[in-house]
């Protein structure tokens, strides 16, 4: 795997606060975003300060080529992020990628698309790939409130389906993702898909778990600490399943299949 | 005006003073795709042991004030799988090519060197990493010690002519004691430091961050630190020394230049920016133009200090 | 929920784990715009020596990454004028007061807690300063020597049934050696970590910045150096131990408590923030609300390693 | 001394290039700006990330209390100069501050303001107090070249003469600021003056040393490597001329008569 990389100037040229800790932001990187693939990331320079120090991997949220543009769908959850949500229109960040393998096409559909949190951000992408191609797809997405969910209204245009969960019950499904897709399975019958999932880890052992035995090929978007997004640092080792070492999160994934791994607590 | 970035370390001489720091740099092809190789003074891979390893259980890494901790614990593909699957690409840099090695006990490092030796034409020097627990005396790090430091450099001088450096551990009261330890058992250049230890913690979760509690902490915030231990080292040794800590920019080379390195190696920037360690170089020359030093080795050990 | 921010570090007892480290609080006067010197758990006074010090000469301080250099040189009033101009300030104050003492022999130390005993109801403690060169055996620092560090604190213990600090320099192979050493000597409390020894250089000028070529490094970035210490100690010792290191927010004294500190000190922060320390206790209060923590000590050495 | 501080989150008003290297910046700081006296600095924090760390010194150059902004003059040397000239109106830095002693009222006159490069700027604030006052006064100011040269509109209205000086003559006189200032004393036959001097330590030494045994009270704002600004650190002790130790900049000065001190290389 040796895909052309590109470190861009990128800057910003759209900020949108979504919910009160989710922030979409455009930045022009016309070079990375003519070469990404749905479930690459890149990793941001914050400042060319020290202090945050090493870039922040985040998910290609959206992208367009010809436009040369890239988004990402930010969290606040530190400091890095929180500059990141800080910044406006005309601010600079140092971009590396496009980052890692992106998502491989369904061999069984449907593509079941199933995201917690910021977690849908490559799958907005995937679906809109999909879409593209004319592969049916689904998705079952979770947030914590109605405060948080987005997104929604664009996954109906590529999806057949789209079900939204939060945790308390204020918008859609009440309850945790793993049971609303158990339940949606078991209802539409669904045995033989492929899912695509990207979200807290507990999430996704539940979901692999549940996936366990049943005719899914289940691809899991994971996250790692990472130091430099290429395979340099060695850093972001991820449990292989057969207990024979690790994979590297940042070349060998994110996405990997998840009779690959182990996933942490 | 013509700037000569070259200095000579001993026997081994270098084009400029910029080298890459061991584990920061992969087997050197991870960064071909974003660095002239050749531009480069030289490269050192990252440490190579006996058997594979595959390192640490996560995390490996956190962030700290402007630095990094990690554990990666020296995962490597191991010497036969280095010879086989990295040496070939090693083999056509025209820059300096140095391979740093590592292990458990004496003979693991003694192994690695025999195995390296079918190739020994295209490594031109060999970094002895001995910030790595003795497994066979107790686990204390072979580094701290000054009498592990002389056997372990004497029983490697044996056994190779090639440019022999000692890559020694900052975690001491006293370097220079451990520099001339290394002297003394034959080594030919010194590399000064390895990572500082250090700790952070989840407070959330009430565990240390890395799997391994403590870890090997790197990048600017160690840079005055590294300084301080090569301006101790460099007043208890004379062999030459190649400083390490925190280099991110051309200034941060010369600082060490001055307090007395004949090169440098830089590790931790190059995570955080792929293409660091040739625009160091480029900016090297930019800085001894803009100050009007014509050789760059005149500034090594120029610092003044009355 | 109520909560119990109080602590106890053996018979000294504080209103919260919050002090001042000495040096970087001057007599606690200068705070009092700033800070209601009443809600902190303590103040530290600078070192106070037998007789006055004028201190180094210029540039005492130099930032660095996340951090800066200084060497103040222990400048203070001396013990005469201290108990004269400061103590009375000192003694309008509720939290608990602690009196850092230094100097260039034993006797210096002695002769200041001599002078000290006149005034002594109203000191809650002492710390003694051990990282300063022993200007008799050769001028190699204090703290470095456990044998010294041995014989520093029986002496001092002597003198006084005040509750003694002894202050570690972190600059050795073996914290855990010095903090036996200081409990065999009869310390109450062991503090830990006074500044690493680091360097920057003036390139233009080919000059180190500060005036004493190296200096005493402080700030975030060595708070990782500084955890990973009070950890090696908790592990060597059963005492009482005060963290110190780049100590800017309540995570950070959480960070402490959970490797084993009783109680911490706020440094450097307090020249970026006069206000910080304030701040810090109140933090720190919503911290434990947040998570569920009603009794602040319960977390002290609760990191799970497994 | 202990006239009262403040610690203001302080709001960026404007902010002007006046030049390749200068900007004039104004910050809303209404208690610090109602305060502050001419020869007073504040100390800056650039960030609430933990590089740069410290907060850096700088002179206040204008203020207005009533409408409560007081506006600094900041040359770009180094990166926390750099992060303030990059500032954008609506930006927030923490400020402490007014910070030292100011100017003292002249005892001889005329009051003679003496100023290098950025030393100007405690000058302009002197300059207008002065003014208000009725004291007369004449300035001699230095600059690099002509593209540096600012305030000398400003300064005319409140000073009775205005002398400017540029290193390469491309403005003024040509020369030095200790020559052109003994040139003008003499064809003026000022042997009676006070004077207030601040620009790079060379420029302040050799004026301090012209006028040893001349009939001129002469005082100095220096600069320090200073941490707090308050007097805590102990940090930015300038040697005192009696040879009995040092002084520090930030609360005994940093305006001092120049017979106190000794000045450094
Ligand atoms: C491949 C990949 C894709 C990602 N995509 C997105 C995305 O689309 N949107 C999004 O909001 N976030 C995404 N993340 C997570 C994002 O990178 C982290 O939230 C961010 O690095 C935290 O930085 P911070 O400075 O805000 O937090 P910090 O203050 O650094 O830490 C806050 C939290 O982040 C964790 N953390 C610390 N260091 C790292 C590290 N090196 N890598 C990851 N986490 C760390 C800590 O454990 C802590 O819980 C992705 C992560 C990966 C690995
Ligand atoms: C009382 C006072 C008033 C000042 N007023 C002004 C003013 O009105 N306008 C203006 O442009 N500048 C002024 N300065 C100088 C200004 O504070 C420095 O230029 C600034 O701190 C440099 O910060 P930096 O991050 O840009 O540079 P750095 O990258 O920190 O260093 C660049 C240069 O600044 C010097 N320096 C390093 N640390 C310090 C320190 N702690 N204090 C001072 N210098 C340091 C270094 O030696 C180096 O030459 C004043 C300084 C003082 C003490
Ligand atoms: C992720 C990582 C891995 C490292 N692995 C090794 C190694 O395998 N062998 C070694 O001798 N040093 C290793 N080091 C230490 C570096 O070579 C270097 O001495 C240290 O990081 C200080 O330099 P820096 O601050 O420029 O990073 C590693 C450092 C880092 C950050
Ligand atoms: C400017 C300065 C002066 C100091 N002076 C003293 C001192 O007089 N005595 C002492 O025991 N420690 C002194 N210290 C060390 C501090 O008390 C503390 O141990 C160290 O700074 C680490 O904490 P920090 O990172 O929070 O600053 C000084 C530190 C600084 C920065
Ligand atoms: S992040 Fe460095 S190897 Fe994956
Ligand atoms: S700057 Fe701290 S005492 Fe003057």
């Amino acid at each position: 795997m040796s895909r052309q990389k590109f470190i861009e100037e990128a800057q910003v040229v759209e900020k949108e606060q979504l919910n009160p800790t989710y922030f979409r932001i455009r930045l022009n990187a016309p070079r990375i975003s003519r070469h990404a693939m749905a479930g690459q990331f890149i990793n941001i320079r914050m400042t060319h300060f020290y202090d945050p120090l090493l870039p922040r991997p985040m998910s290609i949220f959206r992208r367009n080529g010809d436009e040369g543009w890239l988004e990402v769908l930010v969290r606040v959850v530190g400091r890095g992020s929180k500059a990141l949500s800080q910044s406006e229109p005309g601010d600079r960040f140092t971009v590396l990628g496009p980052l890692g393998n992106g998502f491989s096409l369904p061999k069984k559909l449907p593509a079941v698309l199933i995201g917690g949190g910021t977690g849908i951000a490559p799958l907005v992408f995937l679906a809109s790939e999909l879409s593209k191609m004319d592969v049916p797809s689904m998705a079952v997405f979770g947030f914590r409130s109605q405060s948080e969910v987005c997104c929604v209204e664009e996954m109906r245009a590529f999806c057949q389906e789209v079900f939204v969960a939060t945790d308390d019950g204020s918008y859609g499904f009440r309850g945790l993702i793993p049971d609303f897709f158990a339940r949606i399975a078991e209802e539409k019958g669904i045995d033989e898909a492929t899912l695509y999932v990207c979200g807290p880890v507990p999430m996704m052992s539940r979901i692999a778990d549940f996936s366990r035995g049943k005719g899914y090929d289940v691809f899991l978007s994971v996250e790692a600490h990472m130091a430099c997004g290429f395979g340099a640092c060695v850093g972001c080792a991820v449990p292989r399943a057969d207990g024979k070492g690790f994979v590297l999160a940042c070349v060998d994934g994110p996405v990997f299949n998840a009779k690959e791994i182990r996933l942490g607590d | 005006m013509e700037i000569d970035l070259s200095v000579d370390l001993g026997s081994l001489n270098l084009a400029n003073p910029v080298l890459t720091a061991s584990g920061t740099f992969g087997y050197a092809q991870e960064f071909s795709e974003f660095v002239n190789l050749n531009r480069l003074g030289g490269v050192v891979t990252k440490s190579i042991t006996r058997y594979p390893r595959p390192g640490n259980p996560p995390h490996r890494i956190v962030e700290v004030s402007c630095g990094m901790l990690n554990s990666i614990g020296l995962a490597n593909v191991g010497v036969d799988a280095f010879i086989r699957e990295k040496m070939p690409f090693l083999r056509t840099l025209q820059c300096r090519k140095i391979v740093n090695i590592a292990g458990e006990c004496i003979e693991d490092y003694v192994a690695v060197l025999e195995k390296l030796a079918s190739v020994e034409e295209d490594i031109d020097a060999y970094e002895v990493n001995l910030s790595c627990p003795n497994v066979k005396e107790g686990g204390r790090t072979f580094g701290k010690d000054p009498e592990q430091v002389f056997k372990m450099t004497r029983a490697l001088r044996q056994m190779t002519g090639k440019p022999l450096i000692v890559k020694l551990t900052p975690n001491v009261s006293d370097i220079g004691e451990l520099g001339k330890a290394a002297e003394e058992g034959g080594a030919d250049i010194l590399s000064a430091v390895n990572t500082f230890v250090g700790l952070a913690v989840d407070v959330e979760r009430r565990r240390p961050i890395l799997g391994t509690v403590t870890g090997g902490f790197s990048g600017p915030a160690i840079k005055p630190l590294a300084l301080a231990k090569v301006w101790e080292l460099r007043q208890a040794v004379d062999l030459p020394i190649i400083g390490i800590g925190g280099i991110f920019r051309a200034n941060d080379v010369l600082e060490f230049l001055l307090v007395g390195a004949s090169a440098v190696q830089v590790g931790t920037a190059n995570f955080v920016d792929p293409s660091i360690s040739e625009k160091i170089v480029d900016e090297l020359e930019q800085s001894c133009r803009r100050m009007g030093i014509s050789r760059i080795r005149d500034l090594i050990g120029a610092l003044e200090t009355t």
